[in-house]
């Protein structure tokens, strides 16, 4: 096993994945850019390396600088979390030339299976359904609504390098088509390095359903089961369960063999997950593969029992995998909210700056797994990504009730975020049902919130008044008074620190 | 104490006396029977007739404003004194500022100097956070001027074009 | 199934309560002591009763005011958590007199179980095994020496009215008996209201195993299997596993059905613990019954994967159990830490007042219990024990490694806790290999601390020359200076309430 | 500024500039190679030779005494400027005032003035958040006071007895 593992990654990711380097015993390496220097990866670390200014072309995309952390510090073992280099083949060749073991697949399984249109082909070789589409990347607007006139509207334009969302756009009418692809492309360029577009026939109303796999070096390759994520936002997961949900029986069985047969056909060794769209007759159809730990692999952790990060170093240390298909276990039902630095009020623009309080949830049936502190300040370089909320439960209602009393307990101030979508949601009775599918989100933000408790608001106004009191320029008191406890001040700490 | 206290699309008159023990508060004219504690300066604790409430407090946009945050919902509440002569937002009649809802890069406009723009249209792109979001009008009007340029970074608030 | 539960206690279980009230859709119903006011349970209510001054017997300890609280609030049924009120049967009298349902088991069953002396009579009744001692509490300390020379020494003091090693004593010689048995009388009569002292003949280097019981008004009575609790301080339970270690086959069953048994003969209902010590040859003997939620339930939550409050209050609503003996399955390992606000560097001496930090830990794996803040100020009136902190993993190694990823992330500042303590528990080989006793912990804490590592120490050095550089009388300057980010200030939140 | 910090038994001579940008630290004489960051006003972040600290500090009993805390241990510092005269604590010779390590109330004495004490015997009991506590004598001596009566509730910090 190894001594000590490089992560090329920050945020949430690389805590999660520190943790468990920790827990096999193995040290874990941090790397920050100049923006990243007091962020929590890098405060809970013991080793860390800078690797270079904030842009993320700069140092989190910077092949040789990421290679030269890992040298330096002496590690083995190089894990690139999600997003970043995670699924550029560039990375596992460059770890090769130095001598360092990657932890994800190999780079030709990487390439074979990052393309979307080469893993469709491949999918397709192996007798797995996919929806109809264009093989390779479009060449100009022209050929777009060609194609898209030859397998009617809607149609869906997706970035060939990526997932996540990024340089995705539905598109219902032909005249939409050049300024879709035009957005789709720039997008695509701009999170991958790749401008590469292709199209495919819209499925509507779909569900996204995808099985998780696990492969070792020695041809055992199994799945985990699937995940439900078809509460999205603009292609972008907000949501994501297991099990799926209203799924027939046996189903689980013949997409994870499909999923199974993809990764052996492309070569595929370590943790990856293969992506369904699944239509109102339960056909499922093969989407894509990514070849690196998903966001949202902890709801396939607690319904298994296993820890898929740990399982990936060791299959990455060339140990067997310790499981057969038939041992891999589900027990109750677990949810993902994923909390971004988002304004849901404001067309959910990026909010980054100053966390000024944070107030997380505890107790039963509950995970955190997070990358932010009470004072950080949130850079406005990266991802809005600020932690996962992770409820188990016996079944999929008191896994909900759970999710509802976190975000309850949840508080988040001095930037916003999208917890009071979450709130809406898991209290909306539609998705309580289960009743969900790609458009469940976009058809809930049409309506109008609920309005807010009478009694909340009188109560608010009070403490709205009380706060203000001690404080406005034309306030009565210099503070609020009242009980002594209440004179006690985080404002007399920095003082106070020699006793 | 007394102050007006709006709040989603609600005012209430507030009379606060906190420096009696335990301080004593009025919503409306009427003894609202609330424990009022504050746990410290930005956290406030109300029983009110039996229900518990803890309020997370922080700073608005503006001077006067406060968000109120709790776990049955957020709000922003605007506090004045009615003593004071109350002003009324206004602005130019007829001008609209679009500024920029937070720190970013403009990646390209959408509209050019004199184009009409229908309320909701986006006026132009911004990139931040690895998301490209457009930005759209609040009304129908004429674009008058475009205040930021294309490959540009602003900071929140920015003021990025004028729409008449 | 109940509207609403009034929780008739405080602390980190009044938050679990009310957790499980939650998660069912009902309300739960706070109560405080003047002392709690802003204890985490009344921030975290919605509806909240203050029921007296801070003295236990001025509010906590108060049935009449308990339920006043209840009747003023609709409370149908009433859950009294463990500690306190919980194991005296005037509460679920006074329960019934008032129409309140009480979520455990009935007066009489809590009578026969609640003195050690009977519940012994009882379990010899059921032909379960008991360590040979005294029936009745003493009377003299020339009785207690009397039979202690019949039993032969060492013999244990025992309180017969509670629970949580107060009242009990360890006397090796006759001649120490008698100060000891004052010590015993006197915390007794202080815990529980009821000095009596019962005398047993110590099992030298036990185990204590105990088994988790839950029994509906229907006549079914399941187990959930054992939870190891040797790790003990002054017969204080200080960590908690499930399963037990090192449990022959066959073992978990056996006392299981003993378990079982005693509780039917009792006419017990809900949930509750019977404790057994398990000498070296893993024979087991009858302790005591506890008839009521224990402090080490998460434990036996986490490896079965069923919430215990939840089903204690479906059994109270009477309805049948869902689950019948061959339903309960057990999936990894599971351990839980005590936190208390106690200073190990001083004999564990108490350590209340103001937390002014408070970082917690957080990912796979994890559960934290808690029932603090930072800032809040932790009473001198009750209990020290601040939160539970429990890790699960598929084995007990796991478990283990997470639990001591936890402890390292984990910070009190601003009193002492025993967090040190739980580092170097976790941190020993002996504790790692399984072989723990109750004598375990006076063994390890006889020996010295492990020296702080050199490396960590001169940046100390450095870190408290810097905090102490802005504040010092003698500072040359009146802040760090450095970096932007450190402009930001608690200080200056106070004054920018008002933007 | 240069600092003398006693820590653990160990004592280092620290001399740090907090002034430049970043801060420039000297251990006993050598460049200490530390990214040095104060994230809060109680928080240190320490990158010395790619090794990662983070310390938590929070004021001690005494003047000029920190309690240092981070993942890897709690120590307690006491930091004095060697430009100053080191007062050593001396205290009265061989009179020793037993204190209250807690708040709480003295339920009994287990020795009486003018008794003979050994090292770590107990002197008396007290009771806090619902644990009986033995106060024992850090030193062999004679219990020449009792200053406070059972049942009497003290303050932390206390003066319970003298021994000499």
């Amino acid at each position: 096993m190894f001594r000590k593992i490089l992560i090329a990654n920050r945020g949430e990711i690389a805590l999660r994945l520190a943790r468990a380097c920790r827990d096999l015993g193995i040290a874990p390496v941090a790397v920050f850019s100049e923006a990243d220097r007091e962020a929590l990866h890098v405060l809970r670390a013991t080793e860390a390396v800078g690797i270079g200014p904030a842009p993320p072309r700069e140092s989190y995309l910077n092949v040789e600088r990421v290679i030269a952390a890992a040298r330096q510090t002496g590690a083995e073992a190089l894990h690139p979390g999600y997003g970043f280099l995670s699924e550029n083949p560039a990375l596992p060749a460059a770890c090769a030339a130095a001598g360092i073991v990657f932890i994800g697949p190999p780079a030709a399984a990487m390439e074979r299976l990052g393309s979307k249109t080469a893993a469709r082909a491949l999918a397709r070789s192996c007798g797995v359904p996919v929806v109809p589409g264009t093989v390779n990347g479009l060449k100009s607007a022209d050929e777009a609504r060609a194609r898209a006139a030859e397998f009617g509207y809607p149609v869906m334009l997706k970035a060939a390098a990526g997932g996540g969302g990024k340089g995705m756009r539905l598109v219902h009418r032909a005249e939409d088509l050049g300024p879709a692809l035009e957005l789709a492309a720039a997008e695509a360029l701009s999170a991958f390095g790749d401008g590469a577009v292709y199209l495919e026939k819209a499925v509507l109303r779909p569900r996204h359903v995808e099985i998780q796999v696990l492969a070792d070096q020695h041809g055992n390759c199994i799945h985990l089961g699937e995940r439900e994520c078809s509460v999205q936002r603009r292609h972008q997961k907000v949501i994501e369960e297991s099990p799926a949900l209203r799924l027939p029986a046996g189903l689980r069985e013949r997409m994870g063999a499909a999923a199974v047969a993809v990764c052996q056909a492309a070569g595929y060794v370590n943790a990856g997950t293969v992506e369904f769209l699944l239509d109102a007759e339960n056909r499922f159809y093969f989407l894509e593969v990514n070849t690196r730990l998903q966001v949202e692999h902890p709801v396939t952790e607690l319904v298994t029992g296993l820890d898929l990060v740990q399982r990936q170093i060791a299959v990455a240390a060339g140990e067997p995998l310790d499981l057969r298909q038939e041992d891999v276990t589900w027990r109750g039902h677990a949810i993902e909210c994923r909390l971004y630095a988002e304004d849901p009020e404001q067309n959910f623009f990026p909010s980054p700056g100053r966390i000024t309080r944070l107030v997380t949830p505890a107790g039963p049936g509950l995970r955190e797994d997070s990358g932010i502190y009470e004072g950080w300040n949130v850079p406005l370089e990266y991802d809005p990504l600020l932690s996962k909320l992770i409820a188990w439960g016996e079944d999929r209602a008191q896994a909900l009730a759970r999710m509802r009393r976190a975000l309850a307990e949840y508080h988040i101030g001095g930037i916003r975020s999208n917890l009071p979508l979450f709130r809406r949601i898991l209290d909306d009775p539609e998705f309580a049902a289960g009743d969900v599918d790609t458009s469940y989100l976009a058809r809930l933000l049409a309506t109008a919130p609920p309005a807010l408790d009478g009694n909340w608001l009188r109560a608010a106004a009070l403490a709205a008044a009380a706060g203000a009191g001690g404080n406005g320029a034309n306030g009565s008191a210099a503070s609020a008074g009242g009980p002594p406890a209440s004179a006690w001040r985080r404002a007399a700490w920095r003082e106070e620190i020699l006793g | 104490m007394r102050r007006l206290v709006a709040i989603a699309g609600h005012t209430f008159a507030v009379e606060l006396d906190l420096a009696s023990e335990p301080p004593v508060a009025r919503l409306d004219g009427e003894p609202a029977d609330a424990d009022l504690r504050r746990v410290d300066a930005r956290t406030v604790s109300l029983l009110v007739a039996g229900r518990a409430y803890t309020f997370y407090l922080e700073p608005g946009e503006a001077p006067g404003q406060l968000h109120v945050g709790g776990s049955a919902g957020n709000a922003s509440a605007s506090i004045t004194d009615p003593r004071r002569q109350r002003r009324e937002p206004e602005g130019e009649a007829g001008t609209l500022r679009l500024t920029a809802p937070m720190a970013g890069r403009v990646v390209r406009w959408l509209a050019a100097p004199g184009d009409e723009l229908a309320a909701g249209q986006a006026v132009l792109v911004l990139e931040a956070m690895k998301m490209q979001n457009e930005v759209r009008s609040p009304k129908a009007g004429r674009l008058s001027a475009c205040l930021a340029a294309a490959g540009e970074a602003v900071a929140p608030g920015a003021a990025l074009a004028e729409i008449e």
